[in-house]
C-alpha cells in the first residue's frame, strides 16, 4: 500500500467542528440563514456575529498562516474542517472567500500585511474572478502601470469585502473595495451572492509580478479548489442527514416512507457517494496541508481537481435527491432544502465545473 | 366523414359569419360559440358539443383562429378545462352540467383542485379534511395545499372524508365547493424559485350544499380517478420539432458558448440524444393513440420528461458559464401562467425540480409502470383493510 | 408538430414478424443456439435450417431489394422487422451480416449481379472490416490493380460467407471467401463469431471505384447502423421480458422478488428507456427505408448515429440488469441470459461505439 | 509493545533457525509453525497463535516469506482461513478445533461452505436442505449451489433445516460436514466465462455425526452470522497504490490506445476519478479500523468496488477496440485460484458480473446500509412470525 497521508480526523479537529457547530447552531440558526436570503444587503448583522465568532472568539480566519503573518501555526487541513461545518450549516458569511480563496493568493504572493489583515477578520479579501470559471489571471482587466481598469463579472464576496485581489496574466494587485465600483446581482445562490467589479483605471499595489504571480494563483487555484471539497461535503452531509431524518418521520400509505425499498436504495448509493467524497475531501485537504516536498503536497493539483470532478457533482446529486425525497415541501421556500441546492449547484459551476477539472486531471495523469 | 367534415367546416364559417370577431364582444362571442355546439365538439349537444368524435377539434379551433376569433384562454384555466370538465361530464347532474360548463369553458369562472393536503401527496386516498352532513349541507374543515390558481379560482373540486371509521379509499366524498364561501383561506405558498405559483387552501367550517356533490357519498375515491386520469392526459401535450421543449435552451445555449467550454461536447450530446429518443417515443405514443391503439407509454414519458427537464436545464448552467450565478427574479409573486415565462436558466433549473413532483411523482410512476405495464405484484399493503382513523399517521 | 414519418408497425409487418418468430420457434429455439455455442464451427446444421426458412421459405433476404435485383420490392423498415425478431431470439445466422452489411454495400454499388445472389440467400456475403469498428474504408488491405492484399482483423460473418465485399479507400471489391484465408477466432459473442481474414495478393472484382466506392460504404454504413438498433431492440426487448417474468414466479424472503420495490423501480426505468429505443429504432428503420428526396431519407445519417448512440447502451444495460436480477442462476452457461449479454455488448462495439457516434452526431447537427 | 515485539521478532528468528526452509519438508516446516503459536499469532497458545494482537502478524509473515519460507498457499483455502478458522474458533469445542484448525491452516485440508441453495439465495435463512436426528448421527438430504472449492475441499461448513415447524431463522443448525462422506455428489457449475468455478453439491441420506455440531441445535443463524461477518472482512482486502485494482487494465489499454479513441477519453477519466475515489475511501475505512475505530463503511465499498469493476471492464472493451471481440477461452475448466488469471479483457466484462451477486448481493449491501447505517426501517416482513413450512416458496 502506498502511503497515503491520514484521512482521519485528529483530535483537535473533532474539537474544533464542535466549537464551530456550537457557534452556528447560536448565532446561525437555519432559518436565520433562510431569512437573511430576503435581505437587500448580503452580511446583515446575524452573519457579522457569526463572522466575528469565527475571526475574534475562535481565530480561525488565519489557521494556515504562520504566526508571522498573523496566523495559528496549523494548516488547511484544519481550516477544512471549519469550511466542511460551515458548508453543514450554508453559511452565508465570506470565510471561502476570504479566509480561503484570498487567504490561499495572498499567502502564495508572500503578501505577508495584508495576511495578517485578513487573519484577524477585521479585513475581508476577494479574488476578482468569476466565480463560475476556473480560478485563473483575468485578461478582462487591463494593466496600466500599477492602475487597473477592467469589469470582471458575477464575482463572489466582492459585496463583503474590503480588499480586491486582482489577478492579472502579468502581476498580482490589490485594490480597496471602496476604489470599485461594485454593483449586486441578484443571484441563484444569496448565501453567496456575486457581483459586478468594475475598475476605471484605479491605483493598485502591486503584490507580484510574472511568473510569480502566475504561480501564487495557481497555488491558490488548487488550495481553493481543494478546499471547496470540504464545503461541498458539508452540504452533502447535511442533506442526506436531513433527508433520512424526514424519512423516518414522513408516513404515507401506513408506513414510514423511509421503509420503502426503492427510496432505501437510492439513499444507500447516495451514503456510498458521501462517504467517498469525504475521503476525497480530506485527501485534498492533506494535500494542501502538506508539508512543502512531501508527496502529498507534489500531488495537490491532481487532488484538487480530483476533489471539484468527485465533490461537486455528489453534492448536487444528493442536494436534488433531497429536494425530490423530501417531495412538495422540498420545493417550498420555507424548507430549507433549496439553499443546499443553490448552494451546491453554485459550488458545481465554482472554480472550473468537474468536466473542466476532468480535463485538468487527464492532463496531471497523463491521461 | 369527409361529408361531416365539410359539415362542421360549413358550421363554423356561418357561425363566424353570425359572429363577426371583431366587432363582437369577447364573452359574447365565446358564450355563443359554446351555445352552438362548437366549443368542445365531442361533448353533448347543449353542453357546449355536438357528440362528434374529439378528432375533428383541431380543425374547428384552427378555424376560428384564423379568423381572429378571441380563445377562452386556456392557460388560465387548465384544471377547469383539463380536469374538471371531463369529470363533470362524467359525474355530475345535466343540471349541474348546464350550471358549471359554460362559464368554465368561456374562462369566465376558473377551477381549481383541492385535493392533495400535507399529510396525502402521493397517498392520495390518505385525506384527512373532513365533512359533517348538517341538514342539506355539509360542513368542511381541512387543509389542503399544492392548489394552483386558487386565488383565482370561483369553484374547487373538492375531496373531502365523510366517513374515517371505514378503510380510506371508502370513507371519501367528492364536491363542488364555491370559493368564495365564508371559512375558506387562501394562502400563497411560495416556492424555491421565489414565485408563489401555488396555494395553502385552510377550510374552516365551509358550508357545501349536499346538491354538489359528484357521485355517491363514499364514491368519491371513483370519481377523482377520472380527473386524475385527464391530468395525466393533460401532461402528455403535443410532440414539438428538434431541438424544442427542454433542450431548447440548453442548445441554443451551447451553440453560443461552445468555443469556450469544449469539455461538455459530450455531455451536451448525451442530453441532445436523451431528447431526440424521447420526442421520437412521444411521437410513436401519439401516433398510436390517434390510430385508436392508444399504449401505456404515458407514464414513461412523463418519467423521461423530468428527467430530461432536469438534467438539461442543470447543464445549461455549466453551459452558460459565470453569468449562470446571476438570478432575475426572488421577489415573491403570482407567474402569469398563460405564456412561458422568460427567465433565466437558473430559474429553470430550479422550477424543473417540481418536474418529477407534480402530476404524480417519479416515485408513483415507476410503481404505475411496474404493476400495471409489466404487471409486477403490489407491495404487501399495511393499511388497505383497515379504518382510516387506525393508521398510523 | 414536424412531420415524422410512422414509427408505428403496419398491418404487413406484424404478418411478417410473426411468420419469423413461428420459424424461431419451430428451428431455433434458445437452448439449440446455446448448444451451437459450443461447436467447433459457426453455421451448424440447425443455424443452415433456420437460414434456408428464411431465405428459401419466407424470402426475406432480399425485402429491400428491386425486383430486377432479385428483390421483394419491400423496404428496409420491413428488413427492420426481420432483424428485430432475430435479435429477440439472438439467432446465431449471418442475417444482419449478408442480408444487411453486404446487400445494403452491394446495392449502394449497384452490384445487381451480387444482389440477386445475396437475395436468394445461396451465396452469404461479409464485409471486410473488424466488427467493432466503424464501417469504413480499410487502410490495412492494399490495392495492386485489381489484386488486392492485407490482413483485416475480427471481422464478423468472414465464416459463413462465401462472397467478402473489401472497402478500400480508392474502391469496393469483390474476392470470393474460398480465396482468402480465414482464421476463425474464439468470439466473445460466439453466437455471431469473428475471423481475421488474410488476403494474399489475391484477384478481386471491383464493384465501383472512387468516390462512387466512397458514397456505397458511406451509405451501407448508415443503412447498417440504423439497423443495428433494431437488433439492440429485439435483445433488449426479450431481456426484459424475461426478467420481469422471472421476478413474477422467483420468491424470496416469502414474497415475489418482483414485489419488492427497489427492483420495481429499477424495471420500471428500465421500461422507460425501452420504450425510447424502439422509437429510436424505429425512426431509423423508416430513415433508412424511405424514398430518395424525402425528409427522412435525407435525415438516415442523423438517425443512424442516433440510434447507434441509444440503442447499444440501452441494450447494454437492460442485458446486463437481466443478468443481475436473475441473480445467480443468471451467470451461470445453461440459462440464455448471457448470450444476450455478450450479443449486446458486441453490438454496442460494432460499427462504431455510442461514443463514437455520438461525435459523428454532433457533427451532422452542429453541436 | 515495543518489547514484546522485539520479543516476537527472535521467537521467528529462534524458529527460522530451528527450522531452516530450505531444508526442511514443506508439510513439516508449517506444522512446526503453527505449533510453535507463529500460524495465527492472535490465535490462542495451543491452537496455531500465542494470544497476541492481530496487528502484529504482518510482521511475522514478512519475516518467513524474508526467509524464503513456504506459505499456507492461502488462495487455495480462501474459505477455511478466513471464514471456517474463525468460526471454529467462536463457536467449536477446545477438541474439535484441535482436530480442525492445524491442517486447515497448513492447508493440507481445504475447506468450502454448504450455504446457498437454489431457492436460498439472499435470503438465506430460507434453506432447505434438511437433517433428522437417527441416534448419533443426522442425515442430511438436499442440494447447494455457488460453492467453490467443493470439488477440493475435505470439510465443509453446512446450513440445514432441522425444524421446519418454526420461523425459518429459528429452526437452523450448522455442522461440520466431511466431504468423503457418501452420499455427496459434487458437480461442476459452469458459468457465463466458460469456466466452472463453482459446484452444485447434492446431499443424499449423508450422514453427519452429531459431535459435528457447531452451536446448539436450532442456533445455526446465529453461528451462521459468525461465518459471514468474516467474509465480509475478508472481502474488503487492502489498499492498493494508484491506477492498480479495477482500473488497472482500463488504464494500460487506455494508454496504448487513446491515438485511436480520443471520444473515449471523458468517459476513462470520469473512471479514474471513481476509482481514485474508492481506493481513498478504502485507505480511510482502513485507516479508521486500524485506529480501533472501525466504520460501517463495508457494505459501501463493496458495493461501490462492484460497480467500478463492471464499468471498468465494459469500457476496457470500447478502449480495446477490434480486439475486443476475440475471447481467450470458451472450454468448460476449473480456473487456477491461487493466482489472477491473465485473461482478455472480454474476460473481465463477464467475470465482474458477479461482483454485483457474490458474498451478498448489491440489492443487499443496499438495504444494509438503509438499514444498519442509515437507520432506516425494514419493510414489512411477511415470513417471519410463521413457520418455514408455511412459507410460500
Amino acid at each position: 500500500m502506498t502511503e497515503l497521508p491520514s484521512l482521519l480526523p485528529h483530535e483537535v479537529d473533532t474539537d474544533l467542528r464542535d466549537a464551530v457547530a456550537k457557534l452556528l447552531e447560536d448565532r446561525s440558526p437555519i432559518d436565520a440563514v433562510l431569512h437573511r436570503c430576503d435581505a437587500p444587503e448580503p452580511f446583515g448583522d446575524g452573519a457579522r456575529a457569526l463572522w466575528a465568532g469565527l475571526t475574534d472568539d475562535l481565530g480561525v480566519a488565519g489557521l494556515p498562516l504562520a504566526e508571522t503573518e498573523g496566523g495559528a501555526e496549523a494548516t488547511w487541513r484544519e481550516t477544512a474542517v471549519v469550511v466542511e461545518a460551515l458548508g453543514r450549516a450554508v453559511a452565508d458569511i465570506p470565510f471561502f472567500i476570504s479566509a480561503v480563496m484570498a487567504t490561499s493568493l495572498a499567502q502564495a504572493a508572500g503578501a505577508t500585511g495584508l495576511l495578517r489583515d485578513l487573519a484577524t477578520g477585521h479585513e475581508i479579501g476577494a479574488v476578482v474572478t468569476p466565480f463560475a470559471a476556473p480560478f485563473e489571471p483575468r485578461a478582462e482587466v487591463g494593466l496600466h502601470g500599477s492602475r487597473v481598469a477592467g469589469r470582471v463579472s458575477a464575482v463572489a464576496g466582492a459585496l463583503e469585502s474590503t480588499q480586491l485581489l486582482v489577478p492579472h496574466p502579468d502581476a498580482l494587485l490589490l485594490v480597496r473595495t471602496t476604489d470599485a465600483t461594485i454593483t449586486p446581482l441578484p443571484s441563484l445562490d444569496m448565501t453567496r451572492r456575486v457581483a459586478d467589479v468594475e475598475l476605471a483605471t484605479v491605483e493598485a499595489v502591486v503584490l507580484a509580478e510574472g511568473r510569480e504571480a502566475q504561480q501564487a494563483v495557481q497555488r491558490a487555484a488548487h488550495v481553493s479548489a481543494a478546499m471547496l471539497a470540504s464545503e461541498q461535503l458539508g452540504l452533502a452531509e447535511y442533506s442526506l442527514e436531513s433527508t433520512v431524518q424526514y424519512l423516518q418521520q414522513r408516513r404515507q400509505f401506513g408506513r414510514v416512507v423511509g421503509s420503502f425499498q426503492a427510496l432505501k436504495h437510492r439513499l444507500a448509493d447516495l451514503w456510498t457517494l458521501l462517504i467517498q467524497a469525504r475521503a476525497v475531501a480530506r485527501y485534498a485537504a492533506a494535500c494542501a496541508g502538506a508539508e512543502e516536498g512531501t508527496a502529498a503536497a507534489h500531488d495537490l493539483p491532481v487532488a484538487a481537481s480530483l476533489a471539484q470532478s468527485y465533490c461537486g457533482p455528489v453534492a448536487v446529486k444528493i442536494a436534488e435527491e433531497c429536494v425530490q425525497l423530501h417531495g412538495g415541501i422540498g420545493f417550498t421556500w420555507e424548507h430549507p432544502a433549496h439553499l443546499y441546492l443553490k448552494r451546491a449547484k453554485v459550488d458545481a459551476l465554482a472554480l472550473g465545473s468537474a468536466a473542466w477539472h476532468r480535463r485538468e486531471l487527464a492532463k496531471q495523469v497523463d491521461l | 366523414m369527409i361529408d361531416a367534415e365539410a359539415e362542421l367546416g360549413r358550421r363554423v364559417q356561418e357561425f363566424l359569419a353570425a359572429h363577426p370577431p371583431a366587432q363582437t364582444d369577447r364573452d359574447r362571442f365565446l358564450r355563443a360559440r359554446f351555445e352552438a355546439g362548437l366549443a368542445w365538439v365531442d361533448y353533448p349537444v347543449g353542453l357546449g358539443g355536438l357528440d362528434l368524435d374529439n378528432s375533428v377539434q383541431p380543425a374547428v379551433d384552427a378555424a376560428f383562429a384564423a379568423a381572429g376569433a378571441p380563445d377562452n384562454k386556456p392557460q388560465s384555466n387548465v384544471i377547469g378545462l383539463g380536469m374538471a370538465a371531463p369529470t363533470l361530464l362524467q359525474w355530475a347532474t345535466r343540471e349541474q352540467q348546464e350550471r358549471w360548463l359554460p362559464p368554465l369553458w368561456t374562462g369566465e369562472e376558473v377551477w381549481c383542485q383541492l385535493f392533495s393536503e400535507p399529510g396525502a401527496g402521493s397517498d392520495l386516498a390518505a385525506v384527512g379534511a373532513s365533512a359533517r352532513r348538517d341538514g342539506e349541507d355539509w360542513v368542511v374543515n381541512g387543509q389542503k395545499v399544492w392548489t394552483s390558481l386558487a386565488h383565482t379560482s370561483r369553484w374547487a373540486l373538492l375531496l373531502v372524508r365523510t366517513d374515517p371509521t371505514v378503510p380510506k379509499h371508502q370513507g371519501l366524498t367528492y364536491f363542488v365547493v364555491d370559493m368564495q364561501s365564508p371559512g375558506i383561506d387562501v394562502r400563497a405558498l411560495r416556492q424555491l424559485t421565489g414565485e408563489a405559483e401555488f396555494n395553502e387552501v385552510y377550510l374552516d367550517d365551509v358550508r357545501v350544499p349536499d346538491a354538489q356533490r359528484l357521485g355517491a357519498v363514499g364514491e368519491g375515491w371513483r370519481v377523482t380517478q377520472t380527473t386524475l386520469m385527464n391530468e395525466r392526459v393533460a401532461i402528455g401535450g403535443s410532440v414539438g420539432s428538434r431541438e424544442t421543449g427542454p433542450v431548447a435552451d440548453l442548445i441554443s445555449m451551447w451553440r453560443e458558448a461552445r468555443a469556450d467550454r469544449p469539455e461538455l461536447l459530450d455531455d451536451v450530446t448525451r442530453l441532445w440524444v436523451d431528447a431526440e429518443a424521447l420526442r421520437l417515443a412521444s411521437a410513436l405514443s401519439a401516433q398510436a393513440a390517434e390510430r385508436g391503439t392508444p399504449g401505456p407509454e404515458g407514464s414513461g414519458l412523463k418519467l423521461a420528461f423530468a428527467q430530461l427537464a432536469q438534467a438539461s436545464s442543470s447543464l445549461t448552467l455549466d453551459v452558460q458559464g459565470p453569468q449562470a450565478l446571476r438570478y432575475d427574479d426572488w421577489t415573491e409573486h403570482r407567474p402569469d401562467l398563460t405564456t412561458p415565462p422568460d427567465r433565466v436558466p437558473g430559474y429553470w433549473y430550479l422550477r424543473t425540480r417540481a418536474n418529477s413532483i407534480e402530476g404524480g411523482t417519479s416515485e408513483v410512476m415507476r410503481n404505475i409502470i411496474a404493476e400495471r405495464v409489466l404487471g409486477l405484484p403490489a407491495e404487501p399493503r399495511v393499511d388497505k383493510d383497515i379504518a382510516w382513523k387506525d393508521i398510523p399517521k
